[in-house]
């Protein structure tokens, strides 16, 4: 089907002219709604992706690997910007930001929304790796934008560490196109994917071995692995809540698929070092390490973003572990953990404003108080923990399964770290959500939409998933190799 | 049909007439071996007499269950009694319930006894109560380890079967055997409230199970209660001598003088049983409540030993 | 013609790595701050000579970059930021210097072994640059690990920056986009860093990171 | 054509439509909350389902139909959701279905006290329809994700009563345990599936695992159904869980969940996994005995009527585990007729223990109501103030204490007539360990007993303990009426057992390839497990004995003898008007089998503080008892996990210079795998 439109100049071109235009726009009231509405434009450009022609040319790629992350990303980030018109008001009436932080924010989220985009967009791994680093650094700023002694202590270990990180995946790139320089030759053709995975076959494999430990590490540090996860929960915890719904839901996708592009590209080379065992060993201690994590943790944001290193840590696992059942299950669990993810930092948002308070010891009985609250947060903690019918279930049962008629060490490993994880997640619910109630019960003006939405379409993956979106899991399963 | 209905009712009032004179008998042989004068043989019946006859009285909160338990737990005991093979073995009733069940309807006896003594509401009720079950929860499973030994030597938890093979020449002497006899006279000692678990003429409050735990009965009501207590004695004494005295039980088929001639040797042995049982109880001195477990866990032991020999070798 | 080209490229880049031992034995951050610039000023030369050897004259572009930013600006706004915030005590390091220099050779030997083993038919330039970027660039991050002081901190940073530029422009060819994203990340790096200490001095008193980690979220 | 099609899969679509209707009343649930008729429409609307449900499970059980199989395009998206209906099934659908309606209807009457009625309406219909889409389910997928279903729905109900911290520490401990099951069903048929991810029974069952393998799947599955139904010592959420819900739903966890997960069992260890060793028997049998002694000893000395109850539920499990561990062992040494035997004994004292169970959480539910409170302590007396729910309740504890001739007799000694056949196996570890199990049965069926002496006698009878308990009221009809039911039909059942022997035959002759006889032939309604000669019971006779000989002992005596009737204080030896606080209550009753079995078992410690002579301080007495499975199982997990997490929670206050050194090292460390990596 031929569109009477690019959808990719408008994926790309909605957020950068938005964010100049939200630069501008004095109002924060207008500033969010129009927000919400390029979010909505890119959402349907990204869409209109499903009937697009699938392409490749010297900076921009279509590929079935790469929609799935557009379309998510467009998505979330649509909800997310509901979700921050509604939570922004309340931090302008706390007093907490100023109209124009607001101009800022918006302008920002836009800036972010386009770095992601152009980063799943990109053919050129140089292209790519300048959009990464675009998101991270405008993350950074939105991080701190608090301007509190935590905010900007966590917004620069976030930047020093993320800079690092930027270092490594760099220089990983230059190695990637050395190795590729003597077969493709020399010019803009080192750099472009399709260009890449097409030959590279005949690459020197120590070369992209080396190669591979950086960009490993530094896209790793984007996505949150142990023992490169330090900013993680820091950030998490204290930038404004839509940040961190985007950090958990979209960025360390964005990461992860950067890694998962480069896994390829050394799959297909047969003498290089195999990249599963790497991505199985960095998963697994990234889940352990955040399932341990969890039990001491005093603040409800850093809690689940130690909750998202665990699940980056399942989806690297499963990515690492290969095959097709085991790579359509990543793919679903990434899908998942976004959706839920998400709508969990919408409800903890909520939450954290109604309360006054991010302590998880000075929140309790939030179903008896906020019952609508208190339940989507039951839900999505039950959802997260992988209780079905969440989508979650089914990919970690995919996960465990069939990592466990292949290598049962390290299903019983994953096993274990889930199930530590399991009960820290469950302790912390029952407290915050049951109990004797404290705090404010006071009701919210909260907006449930976006929250409801993802839990939806999470409970609703783990009982039926559409044939269609089935197929095309199981095509880019097949793909991943 | 007839017939074999007479003989199985013949059974029945057998047992309830001999209940009272094998107890009055363990008695008076006991005061005797103590150089007392002792109650006369037939005490036990002119007791039952008097209790019949008497107004029973009943505390004010006592519930129905407490009336109705006496009758409950005359009658099972009374359907334990008549299925035992007394006289004559394969009555015409006889499968209706086998060994297990037999221990069952006991036990369902106790169990409402035990009830009984808590209904009132007294210190009392409840000492004897409690120390019962604790003394049956060990006694019961040891009788069903000694069911098990008996019942995997003959083939068969149906007594009437068991009898029969018992009497046959294939048994011979097995050490499994003489351990569940022993059991046995263990298990049989602690269920019918005999000497060194219980006294049975004991009324000093602290020593006291079986009695505690009757002690709101009167009347006709205790006069079923005792009357009970005889049966059960009796069934204990028709289990053993039908299973390890088995000579002379006729079959329930047979003909008149057969019957007649178990009937005599069912007599003689009970008499033979009381005898030793008179001579047991006063050559022993009751244990301390809470030494009880370890006599009736040792027999609980013995049994369980007895099994296990049997699983092991079809010959022990 | 080309043992000559050979031989000169390797002296830039071995004079790269052996600025980098030099900055890991200062001790005042004034010196820090000049053998950075001395740092630079390889870094340009070994680029100029890249970009002369290779005929590629956006090269130069990049050296400019470096001379300018790197060799000037930032060491004078650095000095100076020392000078204002008063900090111009010895530099704290985690382990003494005798360690850490024999750290720095075993890094130096390991990024040897690593990139030797790529097969010596692909560019034997290319193959011996980046094994002394590589040793620029984990002798750079060693600094950052080693040293408690902020502004130290980030020459380590930028130090390993340099590393990657070595690589970067040791890559014969490379498209221009990568060096000027090079410089991009250095510019946005600077003015961050800059927001940054900023904003820190504004707070607190010091530079010193050790200050920031007092304000963590969850203090026991 | 397409109607005889239709037939062919009836019973089928007719649960799945009943299951359907139960969720959808989840939502109605929802929606109706303000009303006040919620609750009655609601658990009517239950019934209705589950009388459906029932309905269909009988239809097919007793036409004796073929299997019914159905897949919908649910679930794994290649696989479908698969569903079957086969003899097994519709067993533990009727087993269900009788236990989950009885207790709708008993929370008819129950659920108007609830105050928490938000939490627990949406909840109970979605339970129901879990439940019974584990026993339907025919693909790993769909069985686990109802079994998951079943566990969070019940956690739900658990927690409704929150704000009690005890409730919100068993719903804790239940939710880890549930997932800990789980987890180890989902690695089992991750095991039988194979690394191709065949995940339908139907392929399970048609490639049998290495003997390897199906140890493994063996010892998963005992963790994972274990966990679910109680057994030793993955028991311990149990005791907590169960008393904690309202008591409608305590019935359904105990009385019906716990069948589910002997369901799984079944459906693992008979159905999918091939041909049995023989040393699966052996571990089965020998987890079961210590369960059912472990779990009765407990229930023995618990103060709370309903963990009583549940304390006892595990000791009717190991009952059942007994029952199929024979039932393995005797199929190992092809033994078909044996095998059938055990089997039967396990499938019917699963359906008792539903029935009895049921009926006493129901009992122990009305006395909550009635008194405000599940301490015994405060009880006495109830007999006087409510004697109906007495009366049904007293039919309970016999039933569960195995008295003839109510339905718990007839299936412990169908167990005990088993164990009577295992000298003819023929491997000696079994041959040494059955009988042991066998005292263990006999000990823990005594003890039961004792157990039920005790909760029945310091409940229901003696004097009030408690002003509630002076002041309390016959529960509502509703209530009554379930109770009732149940009482008659653990009557019925134990009179006729030979009906339910044979409807269970279908189910035996698939899982263990034989049946029992037919019992309903046999003269005189009597049954017969092997031959008449060897052993034969009926429940009907006994019955008619004991009533006829009662009913001439009354009359005679009322007729020859005395029947005046005199009230007076009670003797008790001449103490005049006793406190009832003098009484023996529920920790003095059970003092004496403490006493025996405190040092090995709980390690019971008791406290006295007597005050010197002339002081007026009360005296007190405390006893410590504590669970040695849990001290020496659970404590140290629990004590790892905080250790580890405060040693890494370190982390967490690190400069950044330290984080830092994380990724630095992590880059030298994966940079010299690379170097020292063999070319």
């Amino acid at each position: 089907m031929i569109l009477p439109f690019d959808p990719l100049i408008v994926i790309l071109g909605t957020p950068a002219a938005a964010a100049a235009l939200l630069a501008i726009i004095p109002s924060y009231r207008v500033g969010a709604w129009f927000n919400v509405l390029a979010c909505l434009i890119t959402l349907a450009a990204a869409a209109s992706l499903f009937f697009a022609e699938r392409r490749a040319d010297d900076f921009l790629l279509i590929d079935d690997l790469n929609i799935v992350f557009i379309v998510l990303n467009a998505f979330v980030g649509f909800t997310t910007s509901v979700f921050s018109a509604g939570y922004i008001a309340h931090e302008l009436e706390s007093g907490r930001l100023t109209p124009a932080h607001l101009r800022f924010y918006h302008a920002l989220f836009q800036v972010m929304m386009f770095g992601m985009n152009l980063a799943l967009i990109a053919n050129n791994i140089g292209l790519m790796w300048v959009a990464i680093e675009l998101a991270t650094l405008t993350t950074v700023v939105m991080v701190g934008i608090y301007r509190t002694h935590e905010a900007i202590e966590a917004a620069w270990k976030y930047f020093i560490l993320g800079s690092v990180g930027i270092a490594l995946a760099l220089f990983g790139t230059i190695l990637v196109y050395m190795a590729a320089r003597p077969v493709v030759g020399e010019g803009l053709d080192g750099m472009v994917w399709t260009v890449l995975i097409k030959h590279v076959a005949a690459f020197d494999p120590a070369l992209l071995n080396v190669a591979f430990v950086f960009l490993l590490l530094g896209y790793g540090t984007k996505v949150g692995l142990a023992p490169l996860h330090a900013w993680l929960p820091d950030a998490h915890a204290e930038g404004p809540t839509p940040i961190s719904a985007v950090l958990s839901g979209l960025l360390l996708n964005v990461a992860l698929y950067a890694v998962l592009r480069f896994k390829l590209l050394l799959a297909a080379n047969t003498q290089a070092i195999a990249p599963g065992p790497l991505m199985v060993l960095l998963g697994l201690v990234s889940v352990i390490f955040a399932a341990f994590m969890l039990y001491r943790r005093r603040d409800i944001k850093r809690f689940f973003a130690y909750s998202s290193i665990e699940h980056m840590g399942i989806i690297t696992f499963a990515f690492g572990i290969g095959g097709p059942l085991a790579n359509f299950a990543g793919l679903l669990h990434m899908t998942m953990h976004s959706l839920t993810k998400s709508a969990i930092f919408y409800s903890v948002g909520h939450i954290a404003q109604v309360k006054g308070t991010q302590k998880i010891a000075d929140i309790r009985g939030l179903t008896e108080t906020h019952p609508v609250l208190g339940w989507t947060l039951v839900l999505g903690v039950a959802a997260i923990a992988g209780l079905p019918p969440s989508g979650l279930f089914m990919s970690e049962f995919l996960i465990i399964t069939s990592t466990f008629a292949r290598a049962p060490l390290l299903a019983i490993l994953l096993v274990l770290g889930l199930l530590i994880a399991f009960g820290a997640l469950l302790w912390r619910v029952s407290t915050v959500a049951f109990g004797e109630p404290t705090g404010s019960r006071a009701p919210t003006k909260a907006l449930y939409l976006p929250m409801f939405a993802h839990l939806a379409l999470v409970f609703t993956a783990g009982i039926f998933l559409p044939p269609a979106l089935v197929a095309w899991f199981q095509q880019v399963a097949q793909s991943l190799g | 049909m007839i017939r074999d209905l007479f003989v199985q009712g013949a059974q029945m009032l057998l047992v309830l007439a001999v209940a009272p004179l094998v107890t009055g008998l363990a008695r008076s042989l006991k005061a005797r071996l103590l150089r007392r004068q002792g109650p006369p043989l037939l005490q036990p019946y002119r007791d039952l007499v008097r209790l019949l006859r008497k107004e029973a009285t009943l505390a004010h909160n006592a519930s129905w269950l407490f009336r109705a338990t006496p009758y409950l737990v005359f009658s099972a005991t009374w359907i334990a009694a008549a299925l035992v093979p007394t006289f004559a073995a394969g009555m015409i009733f006889s499968w209706s319930a086998d060994l297990i069940a037999i221990v069952a309807l006991l036990g369902g006896a106790r169990f409402f006894l035990a009830l009984a003594g808590m209904d009132v509401g007294t210190a009392f009720g409840g000492i004897g109560t409690s120390r019962e079950v604790m003394i049956a929860s060990l006694a019961e499973p040891a009788l069903i380890m000694i069911v098990f030994t008996v019942a995997l030597i003959a083939g068969s938890t149906q007594l009437s079967t068991i009898t029969t093979f018992m009497a046959s020449p294939d048994v011979g002497l097995r050490v499994s055997l003489g351990l569940a006899l022993i059991a046995l006279i263990m298990v049989a000692l602690a269920e019918n409230a005999r000497m060194p678990i219980d006294n049975p003429a004991t009324h000093l409050e602290l020593t006291m199970v079986h009695e505690a735990m009757v002690l709101e009965y009167s009347g006709r009501h205790l006069a079923l209660i005792e009357l009970a207590a005889s049966l059960k004695l009796i069934v204990y004494m028709s289990l053993i001598a039908c299973v390890f005295l088995p000579w002379g039980v006729a079959s329930a088929t047979g003909d008149r003088n057969a019957l007649l001639l178990g009937a005599a040797l069912y007599l003689g042995k009970l008499v033979a049983c009381s005898i030793a049982l008179g001579i047991f109880e006063v050559t022993i001195a009751k244990l301390r409540v809470f030494r009880a477990p370890d006599f009736i866990g040792a027999a609980l032991m013995l049994g369980l030993l007895a099994t296990l020999l049997r699983f092991v070798s079809e010959g022990l | 013609m080309n043992g000559y080209v050979f031989d000169t490229a390797h002296l830039f880049a071995g004079g790269l790595v052996l600025v980098s031992f030099m900055m890991l034995y200062q001790d005042r951050l004034h010196a820090l701050i000049n053998v950075f610039a001395l740092h630079a000023v390889v870094l340009s030369l070994s680029v100029a000579w890249q970009a002369y050897t290779q005929a590629a004259p956006h090269l130069y572009v990049t050296v400019a970059i470096a001379v300018a930013f790197k060799v000037l600006v930032i060491p004078i706004a650095l000095h100076q930021m020392i000078r204002r915030l008063g900090i111009h005590r010895e530099i704290e390091t985690v382990v003494g210097i005798g360690p850490t220099m024999l750290a720095g050779m075993g890094l130096v030997a390991l990024s040897m072994m690593v990139m030797l083993r790529v097969t010596p038919e692909a560019d034997p330039l290319a193959r011996e640059d980046l094994a002394f970027a590589l040793a620029v660039i984990l002798l750079g991050l060693l600094i950052m690990v080693t040293r408690r002081n902020a502004v130290s901190q980030i020459i380590g940073f930028m130090s390993l920056e340099n590393g990657l530029i070595l690589a970067a422009t040791g890559a014969k060819g490379m498209p221009l986009v990568v060096e000027i994203s090079v410089a991009f990340s250095v510019l946005i790096a600077f003015i961050v860093i800059g927001v940054f200490l900023f904003r820190i001095r504004e707070r607190f008193d010091t530079v010193d990171v050790h200050a920031l980690d007092r304000f963590r979220g969850e203090r026991r | 054509m397409a109607s005889f099609e239709f037939a062919s899969v009836m019973s089928l679509t007719a649960s799945l439509a009943s299951i359907a209707v139960l969720f959808s009343l989840c939502v109605l649930a929802l929606a109706a909350l303000r009303l006040k008729a919620a609750s009655a429409l609601i658990y009517l609307s239950c019934f209705v389902a589950s009388a459906a449900l029932l309905v269909s499970g009988a239809t097919h059980l007793f036409r004796g139909s073929a299997p019914e199989a159905l897949t919908l395009a649910l679930g794994l998206p290649w696989l479908g959701a698969h569903f079957r209906l086969d003899a097994l099934s519709s067993v533990f659908l009727v087993i269900l279905n009788l236990g989950s309606a009885s207790a709708c209807v008993f929370a008819v009457g129950y659920g108007r006290h609830e105050h928490a009625r938000g939490r627990v309406l949406p909840f109970f219909p979605v339970f129901l329809a879990a439940m019974n889409l584990v026993v339907l389910a025919a693909d790993a997928f769909t069985f686990l994700v109802s079994w998951e279903f079943m566990s969070l729905s019940s956690w739900a109900l658990v927690m409704a009563h929150h704000r009690e911290p005890e409730n919100a520490h068993a719903g804790y401990v239940y939710i880890l345990m549930a997932s800990l099951g789980t987890v180890a069903l989902l690695l089992a048929f991750g095991v039988l599936a194979g690394a191709t991810g065949a995940y339908d029974f139907a392929s399970i069952r048609a490639t049998p695992p290495a003997p390897l393998a199906a140890a493994l799947v063996l010892a998963l599955v005992l963790v994972g159904a274990g966990s679910k139904a109680g057994l030793a010592p993955l028991h311990v959420w149990l005791p907590l869980a169960h008393p904690a819900a309202p008591s409608h739903v305590s019935a359904l966890m105990s009385g019906v969940m716990t069948k589910v997960a002997v369901y799984g069992f079944i459906r693992v260890m008979f159905d999918l996994i091939g041909a049995p060793q023989w040393w699966w028997g052996l571990v089965v049998l020998v987890a079961g005995g210590l369960t059912a002694v472990l779990g009765v000893l407990f229930a023995l000395i618990q103060t709370d009527l309903k963990r009583v109850l549940a304390y006892s539920t595990i000791e009717n499990i190991g009952f059942i585990f007994v029952g199929l561990g024979l039932a393995l062992a005797f199929e190992a040494n092809g033994l078909p007729a044996a095998a059938a035997l055990a089997f039967t004994a396990a499938l019917f004292h699963a359906f008792n223990h539903t029935l009895f169970k049921s009926l006493l959480f129901f009992g122990s539910g009305a006395v909550l109501n009635a008194t405000g409170s599940r301490d015994m302590e405060k009880q006495g007396g109830l007999i006087h103030r409510m004697p109906v729910t007495a009366f049904a309740f007293l039919v309970g504890c016999a039933a569960i204490s195995a008295l003839p001739p109510l339905n718990g007799f007839a299936s412990e000694w169908l167990t005990l007539q088993a164990i009577l056949w295992s000298p003819q196996l023929e491997e000696w570890p079994l041959k040494i360990l059955t009988p042991g199990v066998g005292g263990l049965l006999a000990l823990s069926a005594a003890l039961a007993g004792a157990c039920f002496v005790r909760a029945f006698g310091v409940v229901f009878l003696g004097r009030p303990r408690s002003r509630e308990a002076a002041e309390a009221r016959e529960v509502d009809p509703w209530s009554l009426a379930a109770m009732g039911a149940l009482a008659a039909m653990c009557l019925i059942v134990g009179l006729l057992p030979g009906f339910v022997i044979d409807a269970l035959a279908p189910a035996t002759q698939a899982a263990v390839g034989a049946q029992m006889s037919a019992q309903a032939e046999i003269p005189w309604l009597s049954i017969v497990p092997i031959a008449e000669s060897r052993s034969s019971y009926n429940g009907l006779l006994v019955f008619a004995f004991i009533v006829s000989s009662m009913t001439i002992a009354a009359l005679t005596i009322h007729w020859l003898a005395s029947r005046a009737l005199r009230r007076t204080p009670a003797w008790d030896c001449g103490f005049p008007d006793a406190n009832p606080i003098t009484q023996y209550g529920a920790g003095s009753v059970a003092q004496p089998i403490r006493r025996v079995f405190g040092d090995f078992v709980f390690r019971a410690v008791e406290h006295v503080e007597m005050p010197p002579p002339g002081s007026t301080a009360p005296a007190r007495f405390r006893v410590e008892v504590r669970d040695r499975l849990w001290d020496a199982l659970y404590k140290p997990i629990s004590g790892f996990i905080s250790y580890a997490s405060e040693k890494l929670n370190y982390l967490q206050f690190l400069t950044i210079r330290s984080y830092l050194s994380f990724v630095f090292a992590s880059l030298v460390i994966l940079l010299l795998a690379l170097a020292l990596w063999p070319q």
